[in-house]
């Protein structure tokens, strides 16, 4: 038992080695910037991107790509939150809004793209591009606005509680109900498990509207930090798909030692200590994407296991070995 | 034309026509019977006519084209030389008169001039003025440049600076934005330069281009977490939702803040006790922009050479100015549709002069 | 025997359907704008200018084909261009104007080869590796460029190389000796064989790694000549030189019929195809005057649309 | 037990696209026998069953289980119908656990309120081992651990879980050992006890002679007959699958040593590979076709990547005398006049969605260029011969590999090397998953090529095929070389099988 325990700890500390690593280092080269209340900034930060990366990764662990997941967030929000608005609503109304919209952007995502039966990557990128118009030309331009008291959504409790909800949804939809071992399923064997009886279809447009409903989360939650939603047209949303991306990868790479859900918050976290890194250590923040880059890249040498890292690590361990008789 | 909304759709169906026929006509060289200038179209390239400015700058820029019967063809969404290049082909394919352009990249504006010249259509920049010292003497020498119109970015940098040392500010916080943007880059060169004139600390975060606010309050708290001393700080943009979610993330603090860009509550952000200074108004100069290009259009041109203005930003510093700026600025139809006529008359000295006189002052007194 | 023919004359005219689809559709999208422009968009300075755009995006396409077949997405454009671009610029302001295209080529080979290597090495997914070297290109770029206080330009004395008929000529020659590559010769073919089942083409006697290895060359000299076309034609680089160029790419080279998932079906012209397809949309929308904000929603239902008809589901039977 | 028929299938038909897979099918089952199902390589056996399952939609015909009409519309109605298949191919997903595997798709039997109860469903899996003889095996491992037989039976427990009154077994002992088959019989005997029926479809004529109760023939997708009892013999089932006698001359007749002993083409020297391999050494001769044979896992796969440079051993080096070479990976191998006809074709051989004709060009491409040039002409030429020399049973150079059955698929993975002009050929398991019509025409060309000069190592886990064709025999344990035996007709199976076990 204990050697579970044992080997256990031993992949998360594996797990979450990146992140611990680049903590000591900002704390040798920035103490004064690494106290209690900027660690609890930093992990208040991560919360955010974490909860849209736990969408994006139900789609992204199927082999879908889902450009639209940023337009989603932003046309959701313009709609659910305009019409709340039209019904003279409350916040909790707006909230609601927000959440079934982006809910329902995300289904219709999932339906046109079995619908057509075309790669996912055209398929979103055709969504996104009709979902950023219909955020542009929604209530004839310029989004949304909402009340300055809607920024109850970006109080401390209120964020932590909904990233709690989240990670607990994503957690259990993943790890615990039929949906989870189904998904786990076609991401392994997409053939064999249409051939046990699973509806490779219906898995899919789930996986869609769970983005859709994080998403929606994640849209109440940046309504609440900014009472305003401006359109984005051009492929302007891409980007935040591409955040919530890079920490489904850190996920990826690291899910044989520790559960993908909590993966994606250490993804978050990673990406967040180097922003912050950079700016405590006072290098151009232009930096920002080489850096995550690199630690993406790191986080994937460290658990692959593909045969030249394979040997590569058994030559070192040897040499470790040697070293030390 | 404050009055004029119902005009403002039929004319707006009619312009759509006649730009549709503007392509076929000046393209095939057959004689048109309408008015000379109602079938005048002109290309306007434009990061995006979404986020605050841009938007803003659309408003402004429909009503005086449908005071002047011009039918405007918007390019949005490039954010590099190449695409603006591509973008003013398609455009001249679509047979425009004339392009107004907010240039991506400084050097490249002699490129993109270039791509106008052997079409024979003038060229007009706005939101920019030539830093790179080959594109200047190009473009200045060239026949179809109608000139460039800028704000004085590094001036409201100065300013800004000035204002947070006045209310007693000492470390300063810069919220920057990824290099590329050549206005956004003016504006943060200026502060920079300042600063280190005068020996006062300050740190910078860098978000890119396509930050959202919540990267930039990220940015910001960020910033402020790895250095306790800042206690003013200058945002160079943030139009899309940023400045708002700043201004609130910061409430209650004693951090002063100033801005390049407006939230969309501005008298409520004043109220809000961090905010001390934004810079406003910009809208007006693609208007003036366009004026200028549709006197060289159509033969009037102000000058001979191409002309080089500068614009007024309108400075708000109190909830009472930014009340004064909602009240008047709503629409941004600053001018009426004699005013337009009355400023395409004008020739260049007035012309500089009456832009000089844009202040918050002139357009509450025109607005009364 | 005779049903033998038969049955063979079946499965032509299926291929041969699908094959044409992307230019009916091409063909399509041409007459619709000709028509709704009152014949504009046709004339010839237009389609010489469409032409022109094109140049760099077929370039561009006919590398990442070959990466492509063998499976690998490549998401790195968008960083290549812009580091390439950037540090090409750079090399060319304090080393004489003509160092500007060998920095170039250099740095998108090493781009490209780092991805194919990397790929190898970790055994992780070329998406993601793309995707990281994206991003450092894209960081190095902006960090160059941030801490700059004049912005990069083409040495003037290059400026000549941006004209019509040496961008044809290239383009033309380029893909002619990259359909020759891809079709007819062995690297084409293997990279293909791998993209299909890698280790089939290992038990085959194929060289995966080396020709993976390869197929990542010809994907960096071509986005080496991408580069610089698209560096000629812009007349500078900067920090957002290249955004959004790799989803474009993608998206031209899919609407033209290539595969995603690589293998034997890969086609050269359905580069050719995708990019003047794209291209006419985007003219053909600029012509007609289209409001900015419905141009979004006009390409996408288009995008839906054709790829829904030209897209073949045969190979794949799941569709990723 | 005459008279009832649990399941009567009554002219099936099944075309896809131009080929007419199934034509005219008819069978009965009756409950409480092991029903086997014979044919050629793409006779339509896997069709008709995978139609009876559920996978498949017949064009038309009908299908009617006990007195009701049997139409499933998917794989999952088949099994709430009771009837199970074990499939040809793989049948388990990897990355998952054992457990996940067992109970996929029914995973609401073990949750409540949304929520799966992992350790009840644990405890259900271990059940399932335990009756396919896997009881030592965790449920909650990750079924990769599992070996490919491990993982076949698993299967096997996975439908038997489902108390199904059909089993269908479809070539299922192909991927068997000795061992796993014992469990594999087993349950089939289990089923037979319950009155319950078994489909077995396997290309092993005495394997269906000993197990099955009745036989049913299959030819070109169309019903031939129905074997029962006594009358169920290997001849019989050959004379009517074939649809002519079978003469003699399936194996070789000749006894005499007919190879070039001073003419080593192929040295094995002292390979250790892993627990795998231990010091294995070996010559194969000019002409030669040099047999190994052994229990699955006796290292015998491993060894023919070794030697064709697809793994690389820990220590001992693999050399080509004649050219002076050591193999160091498949590129040098196959450049030297080497090939590899890989055990799994779908997987390691062949190029599923490519064209015939590109797969049969796949090892040939610097002999087809012409320059630096391949050609289309050069190219579907050399396909057009490969076809036509092996008999190669396709409906257009340019269909898809995976449109071929499997014995079909087989002969494009030895075209592939054939058209390579391969000198030394390693075989893993040449003739797995193939009819006797297309295995004696293997055994053919063996001959042929050894008659050519060619060498040949035929690795294989049938023993008569070994002793019919080859000249030496290695026996092979735990990774190791135990026995030599020579070619003679005296030696016989039994002598084999004691030194394998
Ligand atoms: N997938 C296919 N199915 C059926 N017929 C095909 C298929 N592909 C090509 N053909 C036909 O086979 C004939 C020979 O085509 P050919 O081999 O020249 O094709 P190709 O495209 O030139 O080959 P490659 O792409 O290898 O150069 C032609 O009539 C062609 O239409
Ligand atoms: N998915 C498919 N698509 C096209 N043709 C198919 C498909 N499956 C089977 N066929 C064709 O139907 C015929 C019968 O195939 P089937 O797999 O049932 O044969 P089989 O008797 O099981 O042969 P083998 O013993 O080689 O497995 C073959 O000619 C094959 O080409
Ligand atoms: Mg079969
Ligand atoms: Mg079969």
């Amino acid at each position: 038992m204990s050697k579970k325990i044992a080997y256990k700890a031993k992949n998360i500390l594996i797990a979450v080695a990146i992140p611990l690593i680049l903590y000591i280092v900002l704390l040798l080269a920035a103490p004064q910037a690494m106290g209690d209340t900027q660690i609890f900034g930093i992990l208040r930060q991560a919360m955010l991107p974490a909860i849209l990366a736990w969408g994006v990764a139900f789609a992204c662990k199927l082999g879908l790509w889902h450009f639209a997941a940023g337009a989603n967030v932003i046309t959701g929000i313009i709609l659910g939150a305009g019409i709340a608005n039209r019904l003279g609503g409350g916040n909790a109304l707006i909230a609601i809004s927000i959440i079934l919209m982006c809910t329902l952007i995300g289904l219709l995502c999932g339906l046109i793209y079995v619908w057509i039966k075309v790669p996912s990557i055209i398929s979103t990128v055709g969504c996104m591009l009709i979902l950023e118009s219909v955020s542009a030309l929604a209530w004839g331009g310029g989004g949304v606005s909402v009340d300055k008291s809607y920024g109850i959504f970006n109080g401390n409790v209120v964020v932590i509680a909904c990233t709690v909800i989240c990670c607990l949804i994503a957690y259990f939809v993943y790890s615990r109900t039929k949906y989870g071992f189904n998904l786990k399923a076609v991401a392994s064997d997409i053939k064999v498990a249409e051939q046990q009886g699973i509806d490779v279809r219906k898995v899919k447009v789930i996986s869609f509207v769970l983005v859709g409903l994080f998403s929606g989360f994640y849209g109440v939650l940046t309504l609440g930090r900014s009472f305003v939603q401006n359109p984005t047209t051009n492929m302007g949303s891409m980007d935040m798909v591409f955040n919530a991306i890079m920490c489904f990868f850190v996920a990826a790479a690291i899910e044989k030692r520790i559960n993908l859900i909590a993966g994606v918050f250490i993804g978050a976290v990673t990406v967040q200590l180097i922003k912050f890194g950079i700016v405590a250590i006072g290098i151009s923040g232009q930096f920002n994407n080489a850096a995550v880059a690199i630690a993406l890249l790191v986080f994937c040498a460290i658990s692959s296991e593909s045969g030249p890292m394979l040997k590569l690590r058994s030559k070192l361990r040897v040499s470790f070995d040697r070293s030390r008789a | 034309g404050c009055g004029n909304n119902k005009d403002s759709e039929a004319a707006d169906s009619q312009t759509k026509d006649g730009g549709a026929g503007t392509v076929s006509e000046s393209g095939s060289g057959e004689e048109d019977s309408k008015a000379a200038d109602s079938d005048i179209s002109i290309g306007v390239v434009i990061w995006s006519t979404d986020d605050g400015l841009g938007a803003d700058s659309k408003t402004a820029l429909d009503a005086v084209a449908e005071d002047l019967n011009v039918s405007l063809v918007y390019r949005t969404g490039s954010y590099d030389a190449e695409s603006q290049t591509t973008d003013y082909e398609n455009l001249l394919a679509a047979g425009v008169d004339g392009i107004l352009c907010c240039v991506i990249n400084d050097t490249s504006t002699d490129d993109l001039l270039k791509i106008c010249e052997e079409a024979g259509i003038p060229m007009q920049i706005f939101f920019r003025n030539i830093m790179d010292e080959d594109a200047y003497n190009y473009c200045m020498a060239s026949d179809l440049f109608a000139g460039y119109i800028c704000e004085d970015e590094g001036g409201a940098g100065v300013d800004m600076v000035d204002e947070l040392l006045a209310s007693g500010c000492t470390t300063f916080g810069l919220l920057n934005r990824e290099a590329g943007n050549g206005v956004i880059d003016r504006r943060q060169a200026g502060v920079m330069e300042y600063l280190d004139e005068k020996g006062l600390t300050y740190y910078v975060s860098t978000s890119s281009n396509t930050a959202t606010a919540t990267d930039m309050v990220d940015a910001t708290d960020q910033l402020l977490a790895a250095h306790s001393d800042i206690n003013g700080l200058i945002c160079s943009s943030g139009s899309n939702g940023a400045i708002d979610a700043i201004i609130t993330d910061l409430q209650g603090s004693d951090i002063k803040i100033t801005s390049f860009d407006t939230p969309v509550d501005i008298p409520g952000s004043f109220e809000a006790g961090n905010l001390v200074m934004l810079t406003t108004g910009a809208q007006i100069d693609p208007v003036y922009a366009l004026i200028n290009l549709y006197c060289k259009i159509t033969g009037k041109a102000k000058s001979d050479t191409p002309a080089e203005y500068g614009s007024n930003y309108i400075y708000m510093k109190s909830a009472e100015d930014a009340a004064t700026y909602e009240q008047y600025f709503s629409e941004f139809n600053t001018y009426t549709a004699e005013e337009v006529q009355g400023l395409v008359e004008m020739d260049l000295d007035s012309f500089v002069a009456e832009m000089g006189n844009y202040s918050l002052e002139m357009v509450a007194e025109k607005m009364k | 025997m005779k049903e033998k023919k038969e049955t063979k004359n079946k499965w032509i005219t299926k291929d041969l359907v699908r094959t044409y689809l992307p230019i009916l559709a091409l063909v399509f999208v041409v007459a619709l704008f000709a028509a709704l422009s009152g014949g504009t968009t046709l004339k010839m300075t237009n389609i010489k200018q469409i032409m022109l755009q094109s140049c760099t995006y077929i370039v561009a396409g006919l590398g990442i084909i070959f990466t492509m077949s063998l499976g690998n997405m490549d998401m790195s454009l968008d960083g290549i261009v812009c580091l390439g671009g950037c540090l090409g610029l750079l090399a060319a302001e304090s080393l004489g104007s003509w160092v500007v295209i060998p920095v170039i080529f250099l740095v998108t080979i090493l781009c490209e080869m780092a991805i194919g290597s990397l790929n190898i090495l970790l055994g992780i997914n070329s998406v993601i590796v793309s995707f990281a070297v994206s991003f450092f290109g894209k960081g190095v770029a902006g960090y160059i460029i941030g801490s700059r206080t004049k912005s990069l330009s083409l040495p003037g004395s290059l400026s000549f190389l941006y004209n019509r008929s040496l961008y044809f000529a290239v383009t033309i020659v380029a893909i002619i000796v990259l359909s020759i590559l891809f079709h007819y010769t062995k690297l084409g073919k293997r990279a293909m064989a791998i993209g299909s089942n890698a280790s089939a083409a290992k038990a085959s006697g194929i060289h995966v790694v080396k020709y993976k290895l390869l197929a990542y060359l010809v994907a960096g000299v071509m986005m080496g000549l991408a580069v610089t076309l698209v560096v000629l034609r812009a007349g500078s680089a900067g920090a957002t030189s290249g955004s959004g160029f790799h989803v474009t790419v993608l998206l031209m080279m899919v609407i033209g019929g290539a595969s995603l998932t690589g293998g034997t079906k890969e086609k050269v012209y359905s580069v050719v195809v995708g990019v003047l397809l794209f291209l006419c949309l985007e003219n053909g929308l600029t012509v007609l005057g289209v409001d900015p904000n419905m141009i979004g929603l006009i390409e996408g239902i288009i995008f839906l649309g054709s790829v829904t008809l030209t897209f073949d589901r045969d190979g794949v039977p799941y569709i990723l | 037990m005459e008279g009832k028929v649990v399941l009567k299938v009554e002219g099936l038909n099944k075309s896809f696209g131009p080929t007419k897979a199934v034509v005219d099918m008819h069978l009965e089952i009756h409950p409480g026998e092991i029903h086997g199902l014979i044919g050629e390589n793409g006779s339509g056996k896997s069709t008709v069953t995978s139609m009876i399952a559920g996978c498949l939609k017949p064009d038309s015909g009908v299908m009617i289980m006990n007195g009701k009409r049997h139409e499933p519309k998917s794989m999952l109605e088949g099994r709430a119908s009771g009837i199970c298949m074990l499939l040809q191919e793989k049948g388990t997903i990897n990355h998952l656990t054992i457990s996940e595997n067992i109970y996929l798709g029914e995973e609401n039997q073990f949750s409540k309120g949304g929520i799966v109860n992992r350790r009840r469903m644990n405890q259900a899996a271990r059940k399932v081992l335990e009756s396919i003889d896997l009881g030592h095996v965790e449920p909650s491992h990750l079924i990769d651990e599992l070996s490919f037989e491990d993982r076949k039976l698993v299967e096997a427990g996975m439908a038997m879980k489902e108390d199904p009154k059909i089993l269908i077994v479809d070539e299922t002992t192909t991927a068997l050992s000795q061992k796993g088959r014992e469990v594999l019989y087993r349950i089939m005997s289990q089923m037979k006890e319950k009155e319950k029926s078994v489909i077995f479809i396997s290309h092993d004529l005495d394997e269906l002679k000993q197990v099955c109760d009745r036989v049913t023939v299959m030819r070109d997708g169309a019903y031939i007959t129905t074997l029962s009892g006594e009358e169920i013999t290997v001849d019989a089932m050959r004379h009517h699958m074939i649809g002519r006698d079978f003469s003699d001359g399936y194996y070789r007749v000749d006894y005499e040593d007919n190879y070039d002993h001073d003419t080593v083409m192929l040295e094995v020297d002292h390979v250790n590979l892993g627990k795998a391999l231990k010091d294995v050494s070996l010559q194969l001769h000019k002409g030669e076709i040099l047999g190994i044979g052994g229990l699955t896992d006796c290292g015998m796969h491993d060894l023919c990547k070794v030697i064709y440079g697809l793994v690389k051993p820990d220590s001992g080096e693999v050399r080509l005398p004649q050219k002076e070479i050591t193999i160091r990976n498949s590129t040098q191998a196959a450049e030297n006049g080497m090939g590899y006809v890989p055990k799994d074709r779908e997987l390691e051989g062949l190029m599923m969605a490519a064209s015939i004709r590109d797969n049969i060009n796949l090892m040939s491409m610097d002999k087809v260029k012409k320059g630096f040039l391949i050609t289309s002409g050069s190219t579907r030429k050399l396909a057009e011969e490969q076809v036509d020399m092996l008999r190669i049973k396709i409906g257009g150079l340019e269909l898809p590999v995976s449109s071929l059955s499997g014995g079909n698929k087989q002969k494009v993975s030895i075209a592939k090397c054939m058209a390579n002009d391969v000198q030394i050929f390693i075989m893993d398991c040449p003739t797995r998953g193939i009819d006797i019509g297309v295995k004696a025409a293997i055994y053919c060309l063996l001959e042929q090529f050894k008659a050519q000069g060619r060498a040949i190592l035929m690795i294989s886990e049938e023993l008569p095929e070994l002793l019919g064709m080859a000249d030496n025999l290695l026996i092979m344990k735990d990774g190791e070389i135990t026995a030599h035996i020579r070619r003679s007709p005296e030696v016989s199976e039994h002598d084999v099988i004691v030194k394998m076990i």
